[in-house]
């Protein structure tokens, strides 16, 4: 088997086993409800942390995501609510600004030579700022095209829901995996990640890649920001908070590397299906107060990320 | 309390511990869950709404036999409350009310926060009389409905009144050091803080940083500027019992009271309870022997 | 294991160094602060008017001071994690920990000085933890200080129960409020901090020893730097300056917020210094350079607060300005600058 | 041949860094069907000079045509598609990918807009078994040595050239098979008519396979001339611009060590490397040779503690010692020159004085600051000691040229004053006067009494300087040579062992 994929493996690993333990405490965990609810209820997450994927495989950061979520939706539904456009133009409008907002920053990113982590702080800033500018109260979203979407879904036996938000999430980090490890787009993003001088002077696009990655990162923050809407029939300026941090440990957690080049969009699937099941298992569990809560999900990032370095450990590299 | 809730699971969904007043509606609510044998499963959203979602949906999944919710935001519920529904799960929702059909609910135990806004707005005309006053405003949390809604109710009490004019607004995100941060900057704006007259916080906790904000500027606050605020939490009573705070509009934190005996109503007896059940936004003056309310309070976990 | 990268570039030799005093004018940090402080004059006349009240100085000047120095002094900590190449997000869970230690302490009887004490061995341990973290199970940085900035405020409400806990000891009170020589105790305590940190680092090897584990871990090592034990000092130094961050706020407030002490005030501290043009790769840093920095943001909070946008645009304006300065920073428009008639050739 | 149209042509060069002119009106051709060879010392102008003919750096002034049309090229990228393919002098490639993704980045044949994996292995595995070089493409090319990393680039950089193939120090770490191997690859290059530029500081590889020869002096171009019409000496009194005595097959040394025994390894190992007893004498050379990938440079990491052994011991001067990091050899007084000059060498963006002081700094802890003056001092004294050439003690390092670094990173040992000193590849990139130089340097430091353990591909530089030869094939001391058993010859004999391999597998 190929080396490289290990980390992979062992995330998967650690994710069964991991579920497998809160079954053993939580019987009612292991049923179609809880693992349709996994994908519902996370594919905003999954979708920014694709996006996210790309951006620290390409040795950046983009600290954005979760503002711009906020973002499209108050733009969403601000279309839709006040401009009466139809949903699904409303989309198109918000994905395009979404890109464009992103393209401008890996531009800035590029040509400033400004560290990614301080243009997408102040992008952060700009989304987040945007949404409270263009409406600081939360909207709600009013349109039967909403209602049919939310109602639509598979059943699944057992009583649980594939819904269409869980099935855009894996339609998206199905061809994000095409996109990483089979076009030339892929290539590069990880070429860039490996070493931005080598991959200059080995023919890379620097620019184009650069522009790409974080228009790509910010376009999935914008489709996670559609979902998102979908899922809660509002937009409100405040919504996504934090999330950025959230899909940085997912990608992490997944087995990337922060420092690029190494690492698989299907890891930060097990990534965010990880926090998933972090805090299924404390609802279930009931009794966690606020701060035990936070204390809980810090101890168990550690301990996923020491188990991966235990892994880590076993495949010894030249340095 | 009857047998009615004894032994019966609910779940409880909290937006998060942000503010000594949400710390204190978590441990009334656990402490009324006690007091009724209620098997309470307690989730903080740590402020996200996606994360309430989870919750509920957790909920469902589990088979609880009631959720009760202190939404984060009014929108966005339609949907999981439906799902709620399909289960046979009734909720209710805390703190403050949603947009969404009246039938995906059991009610909602909130309070008024326009009238909050309103009543305080009020006590300053009243107080002020005719004279001429700039007032400031601490506002919470940009975008958070307490603070859109306190905002509103403020300033529909002050409609009309030439004499008083809402001179500055800014944020204090409902924290201490923000408000006093703000507030000073206010002062040195308004000319030493000789042209404030009057300070509205939306929460008592911004009250208390802009009243030490006030102190260190050499004025005295609850003469020199009056401070009203909203919440009633003990550590403004202290400041009335000092005389640096003139009046705060109780929010209580026992939003869970009612709400148990509504289901217990309901699960008895079948009474519908009523949709929403207010509760009472009274308004505390150093009148009200403020030291008596900051003994009654302070175990309440603020 | 990625190779450090050498930049083909052309890059431009440092010319021969101008005088001392000429260049500090002449660094865009500074004609950044003079540009912000100039618009806050404009948008309020009386910003520079500084009086002696109650025996201390008393203005928008001195407040901008005050205000800025909690993170001016979790940027002077910051400045040497970051030279070093890595980042620490735990900084404002550590100000609430130590801020919740101390009020706690205090609050139970313990005396002030063993409280205050108590809150910075706890600044310490959290520091130590992430450079445990860092060094011996060599988990990245930004990682690894993720996890005590999730956790740590969960132990500091842990700590406080989830109140906030008001004091009212004379000591925690100074700290936070009192003044000496007529300047706020934060700013003293800030420009204390910066001074002897930068000596300390100047005078002896440390600071070009962790230069060069910023630019080239591997290399360090090679050369028989014990980058590890440097790293275990740096982040340890970073939880100090939080803690004595943290108990600034709380003094301030008269109270431990658990909840929202040092809340999102990281990035501040990262973007102060890196304002203050140390290099998120690491290597060349420079203390106050980053204080520097950190008043910029404040003069930048400060003049949001006084200007009378209504508050929905705080943020607008804040990444505006940041993105002013970045562009003045990048060599883009230092190229353009060494164009214009007059300057160096 | 020359009176055609050049290939690739440059004329009136200028390149200024700051206030350094690096290249000063540079007139330079290439001809198809041949191989031109570019010369000059450590800092004269050659890699800045490729750098333009590349695209990778835009010239202050002049112009660049390529078959007679004026071109500007934007970047390397842009060069590629004029069929300029090349090899960098540092490794240029990268080292999380899969070799065979190295070898096609950029240029992945694709079916259905997806890229054809299957096809890119089995292209790269043909490609670069024609190097000799029978590896698995699909593993991490940072899983490979330097050496084989360079062979990798020089692939690559073949493939896409179509016109112009440049390869500026390609052989710095090979051995002579792999040169040899290169060079047929070149000669038939140019037998389709590429014109090949080559830097390189291996004089004998210039007359073994170049035409013509370019030479460049302080970032000025002294002649360009036919190599037949040259001997050594005259290459080398241009390049220097003075006569040197160029001791160019030195005979080995005789006598032994001069002293008592200063260090000693016993049953030193580490997974797949066999145990070793090896002891260096104070005033003694030990030389190690072997193929690329016989584990040399890993027995130098494990006797400088990089690499923690599993098991054995140390003495230094009788008394036995722990090194478990680098910290702890240095302590013991022992210093390493590493292989890798980028990697593990050169700290990019501090000064060149820094960079020397550095090693001596930490050793003497991080309260006994060496103050300015005596940092001054000691640069100063050890950068003229080894002729570094950089424009002042103040600009960072990484601005130097890659000879020169390396001359930063034997002053910073030196530094130390070291009582054992381990050197890989030292001369690696440096220039004949200066590879004198540290051959000198080297016989000086043992006839003070040091104590050396050096590692060389270069068999006629390791005869000249070592009082006794390691061979190692398989991650294994497989002979010892001394006295006047040293001989080139013998070297390659014990190397190859009986009978010498076709081609070898280096192990990922
Ligand atoms: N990016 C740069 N910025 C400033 N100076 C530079 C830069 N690159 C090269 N130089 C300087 O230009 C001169 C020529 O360097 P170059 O790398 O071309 O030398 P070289 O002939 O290739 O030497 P070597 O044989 O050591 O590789 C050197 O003095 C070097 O310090
Ligand atoms: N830590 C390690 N784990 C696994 N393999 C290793 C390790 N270190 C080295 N190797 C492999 O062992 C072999 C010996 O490598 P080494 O670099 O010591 O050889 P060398 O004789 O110095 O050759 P070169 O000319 O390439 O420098 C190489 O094939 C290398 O890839
Ligand atoms: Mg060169
Ligand atoms: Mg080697």
């Amino acid at each position: 088997m190929n080396r490289s994929l290990r980390p992979l493996l062992a995330t998967t690993l650690i994710f069964l086993f991991a579920y497998m333990l809160a079954v053993s405490q939580q019987p009612a965990m292991l049923s179609t409800r809880v693992l349709g609810n996994f994908l519902t209820d996370n594919a905003f997450l999954g979708i920014a942390a694709v996006g996210m994927t790309f951006v620290i495989l390409s040795g950046g950061i983009d600290l954005s995501v979760g503002a711009v979520i906020g973002f499209t939706t108050v733009l969403v539904a601000v279309l839709i609510m006040w401009l009466q456009l139809h949903p699904l133009v409303a989309f198109a409008i918000a994905l395009i600004v979404a890109t464009a907002f992103g393209a401008v920053m890996g531009a800035a990113i590029h040509y400033l030579k400004v560290p990614s982590f301080i243009v997408t702080l102040a992008g952060m800033f700009l989304a987040r700022g945007g949404a409270s500018v263009l409406s600081p109260d939360s909207i709600g979203i009013n349109h039967p095209f909403f209602s049919a979407v939310q109602k639509s879904y598979i059943l699944l036996p057992g009583g649980g829901r594939l819904t269409v938000v869980g099935m855009i999430m894996l339609a998206v980090f199905a061809v994000a995996i095409l996109l990483a490890h089979r076009t030339r787009f892929g290539s590069n993003v990880y070429a860039l990640g490996g070493s931005e001088t080598s991959a200059a002077l080995m023919g890379v696009p620097v620019a184009r890649t650069t522009i790409s990655i974080y228009a790509l990162s910010s376009f999935l923050a914008g489709l996670a920001g559609v979902v998102f809407s979908l899922y809660t029939s509002a937009g409100y300026s405040l919504n996504a908070l934090g999330v950025e941090l959230d899909a940085i440990a997912a990608v992490v957690i997944g087995g990337t590397l922060l420092t690029g080049g190494y690492g698989f969009v299907a890891g930060t699937f097990i990534g965010v299906m990880l926090q998933g099941l972090v805090q299924t298992y404390i609802v279930f569990d009931g009794t966690l107060s606020s701060w035990w809560t936070k204390i809980v999900v810090g101890v168990l990032l550690f301990m996923f990320i020491l188990l991966q370095r235990l892994v880590f450990r076993a495949a010894p590299r030249r340095t | 309390y009857a047998e009615g809730l004894q032994g019966k699971v609910i779940g409880f969904s909290q937006i998060g511990s942000e503010s000594g007043w949400r710390a204190a509606e978590t441990s009334v609510t656990k402490a009324e869950a006690e007091a009724r044998g209620i098997d309470l499963k307690f989730a903080d959203a740590q402020q996200k709404q996606e994360n309430q979602i989870k919750a509920i949906r957790g909920f469902i999944a589990q088979g609880v036999d009631a959720i009760l919710v202190a939404p984060v935001v009014a929108t966005g519920w339609e949907e999981v409350l439906t799902e709620a529904k399909e289960a046979g799960i009734p909720v209710v929702l805390l703190d403050r009310g949603i947009e969404a059909p009246e039938d995906l609910y059991l009610t909602s135990v909130a309070s008024d926060q326009v009238k909050e806004g309103r009543v305080a707005g009020e006590w300053l005309v009243a107080n002020v009389g005719d004279k001429q006053c700039n007032v400031v405003e601490l506002q919470g949390t940009v975008g958070s409905s307490p603070a859109i809604n306190r905002k509103q109710g403020f300033e529909e009490a002050l409609a009309g009144k030439a004499n008083l004019t809402l001179t500055r607004s800014q944020t204090g995100d409902f924290t201490r050091s923000k408000g006093k941060e703000v507030m000073e900057g206010f002062i040195k704006a308004e000319d030493g803080g000789k042209n404030i007259c009057a300070v509205y916080a939306h929460n008592d906790d911004m009250a208390v940083g802009a009243i030490q904000a006030i102190k260190d500027a050499g004025l005295k606050p609850g003469s020199d500027i009056l401070v009203v605020s909203i919440d009633a939490v003990p550590d403004i009573f202290a400041a009335m019992v000092a005389g640096e705070a003139n009046a705060t509009v109780e929010l209580t934190p026992n939003m869970a009271g009612p709400a148990f005996d509504a289901l217990q109503a309901y699960w008895d007896a079948g009474t519908e309870p009523q949709k929403f059940i207010i509760t009472e936004s009274k308004l505390y003056t150093p009148a009200d022997d403020p030291q008596g309310e900051y003994d009654r309070r302070k175990g309440l976990g603020y | 294991m990625t190779r450090p990268t050498v930049d083909l570039r052309p890059t431009q030799p440092p010319l021969p160094r101008p005088r001392p005093l000429a260049h500090f004018f002449t660094r865009p940090q500074v004609i950044a602060l003079a540009a912000v402080l100039l618009v806050n004059w404009l948008l309020f006349p009386g910003f520079f008017t500084v009086t002696w009240q109650d025996g201390r100085f008393f203005g928008s000047l001195i407040d901008v001071l005050n205000r800025g120095a909690p993170v001016a002094i979790l940027a002077i900590g910051m400045t040497m994690v970051i030279a070093t190449k890595g980042v620490d997000l735990s900084v404002g869970a550590v100000m609430a920990i130590s801020g919740a230690t101390a009020a706690t302490l205090v609050t139970n009887g313990i005396p002030a000085p063993v409280a205050v004490l108590a809150a910075l061995g706890t600044g310490l341990l959290c520091g130590f933890w992430n450079g445990i973290l860092v060094t011996v199970l060599e988990i990245q940085p930004i990682i690894a200080t993720l996890v005590l900035m999730v956790a740590g405020r969960g132990l500091a409400q842990l700590i406080t129960e989830g109140y906030i806990v008001t004091f009212s000891d004379p000591l925690l009170i100074f700290i936070g409020t009192g003044s000496f020589l007529g300047l706020p105790m934060p700013v003293i305590i800030a420009a204390v901090l910066m001074i002897l940190a930068t000596l300390i680092v100047r005078r002896t090897a440390l600071g070009l020893l962790i230069e060069a584990v910023g630019v080239n871990r591997s290399a360090a090592r090679f050369a028989g730097l014990s980058a590890n034990a440097l790293l275990l000092i740096v982040y340890t130094f970073a939880g100090f300056c939080a803690a004595i961050s943290g108990l600034i706020v709380a003094g301030d407030i008269r109270g431990a917020d658990a909840n929202n002490a040092g809340l999102w005030l990281e990035l501040d501290a990262i973007l102060a210094v890196v304002i203050g043009g140390t290099s998120l790769m690491g290597g060349r840093f420079s203390i106050p350079m980053a204080v520097l920095g950190a008043m910029i943001i404040q003069a930048m909070n400060t003049g949001i607060l006084i200007s009378g946008f209504s508050p929905e645009f705080n943020l607008v304006v804040k990444s505006a300005v940041i993105i002013v300065i970045l562009v003045l920073q990048s060599p883009l428009s230092s190229r353009l600058f060494r164009r214009l008639p007059g300057a160096q050739k | 041949m020359t009176a055609q149209q050049p290939v690739l042509e440059a004329r009136g060069i200028d390149k200024v860094f700051g206030q350094h002119r690096a290249l000063d009106t540079v007139d330079f051709a290439a001809h198809a069907g041949e191989v031109h060879a570019l010369l000059g010392e450590n800092g004269a102008g050659k890699s800045t000079l490729i750098k333009i003919l590349t695209g990778a750096y835009q010239p202050d002034g002049g112009e660049l045509l390529l078959e007679g049309q004026p071109i500007h090229l934007r970047d390397p990228l842009h060069g590629q598609t004029y069929g300029i393919g090349t090899v960098y002098q540092e490794v240029n490639l990268l080292p999380n990918r899969s070799v065979s993704e190295n070898l096609f980045l950029g240029r992945q044949p694709t079916r259905f807009g997806m890229v054809d994996r299957k096809r890119i292995d089995a292209a790269a595995k043909d490609l670069l078994s024609r190097y000799g070089l029978n590896i698995d493409v699909r593993a991490e090319l940072s899983e490979y040595s330097v050496a084989v990393q360079q062979i990798v680039a020089i692939a690559r950089a073949v493939e896409l050239s179509g016109k112009v193939l440049v390869l500026d120090e390609p052989t710095a770490s090979l051995d002579r098979n792999e040169v040899q191997r290169l060079f047929d690859v070149v000669r038939g290059l140019k037998a389709k008519g590429l014109a090949i530029i080559f830097i390189t500081h291996f004089l004998d590889q210039v007359f073994d396979l170049a035409d013509r020869v370019t030479i460049l002096r302080n970032g000025r171009k002294v002649a360009t001339q036919a190599l037949n019409t040259l001997n050594t000496t005259d290459v080398v009194r241009m390049m220097l611009g003075k006569d040197v005595a160029f001791d160019h097959h030195p005979t080995a040394l005789t006598g032994g060590p001069k002293g008592a025994v200063r260090v000693q390894f016993q049953g030193l190992s580490r997974k797949g490397l066999s145990p070793f007893d090896l002891s260096v004498h104070e005033g003694e050379v030990v030389g190690v040779a072997g193929l690329l990938g016989s584990g040399r440079t890993e027995v130098a990491r494990l006797m400088f503690g990089v690499d923690t052994s599993d098991g054995g011991q140390i003495t230094v001067d009788g008394h036995p010692v722990t090194i478990r990091n680098p910290a702890q050899a240095v302590a013991a007084g022992f210093g390493f020159c590493p292989e890798d000059r980028k990697l593990d060498g050169i700290f990019g963006d501090l000064s060149v004085r820094e960079n020397i002081i550095i090693a001596l700094q930490a050793k003497l802890g991080w309260f006994k600051a060496l103050n300015r003056d005596d940092q001054v001092e000691l640069a100063g004294r050890y950068a003229e000691a080894l002729d570094i050439r950089a424009a002042n003690h103040d600009m960072p390092v990484k601005l130097l040229s890659g000879g020169n670094q390396q001359k930063v990173i034997l002053a910073r040992w030196l530094a130390i004053d070291p009582t054992f000193l381990i050197l890989d590849e030292p001369t690696r990139g440096i220039d004949v006067g200066a590879h004198a130089e540290i051959v000198r340097t080297i016989n000086r430091l043992r006839e003070e009494g040091l104590a050396l353990f050096v590692i060389s591909s270069e068999l006629d530089e390791v005869v000249a300087y070592s009082n006794r030869i390691v061979v190692m094939r398989d991650r294994e001391m497989v002979a010892e040579l001394d006295g006047d058993s040293i001989a080139p010859d013998a070297i390659v004999q014990a190397i190859a062992g009986t009978p010498p391999h076709e081609t070898r597998e280096a192990r990922p």
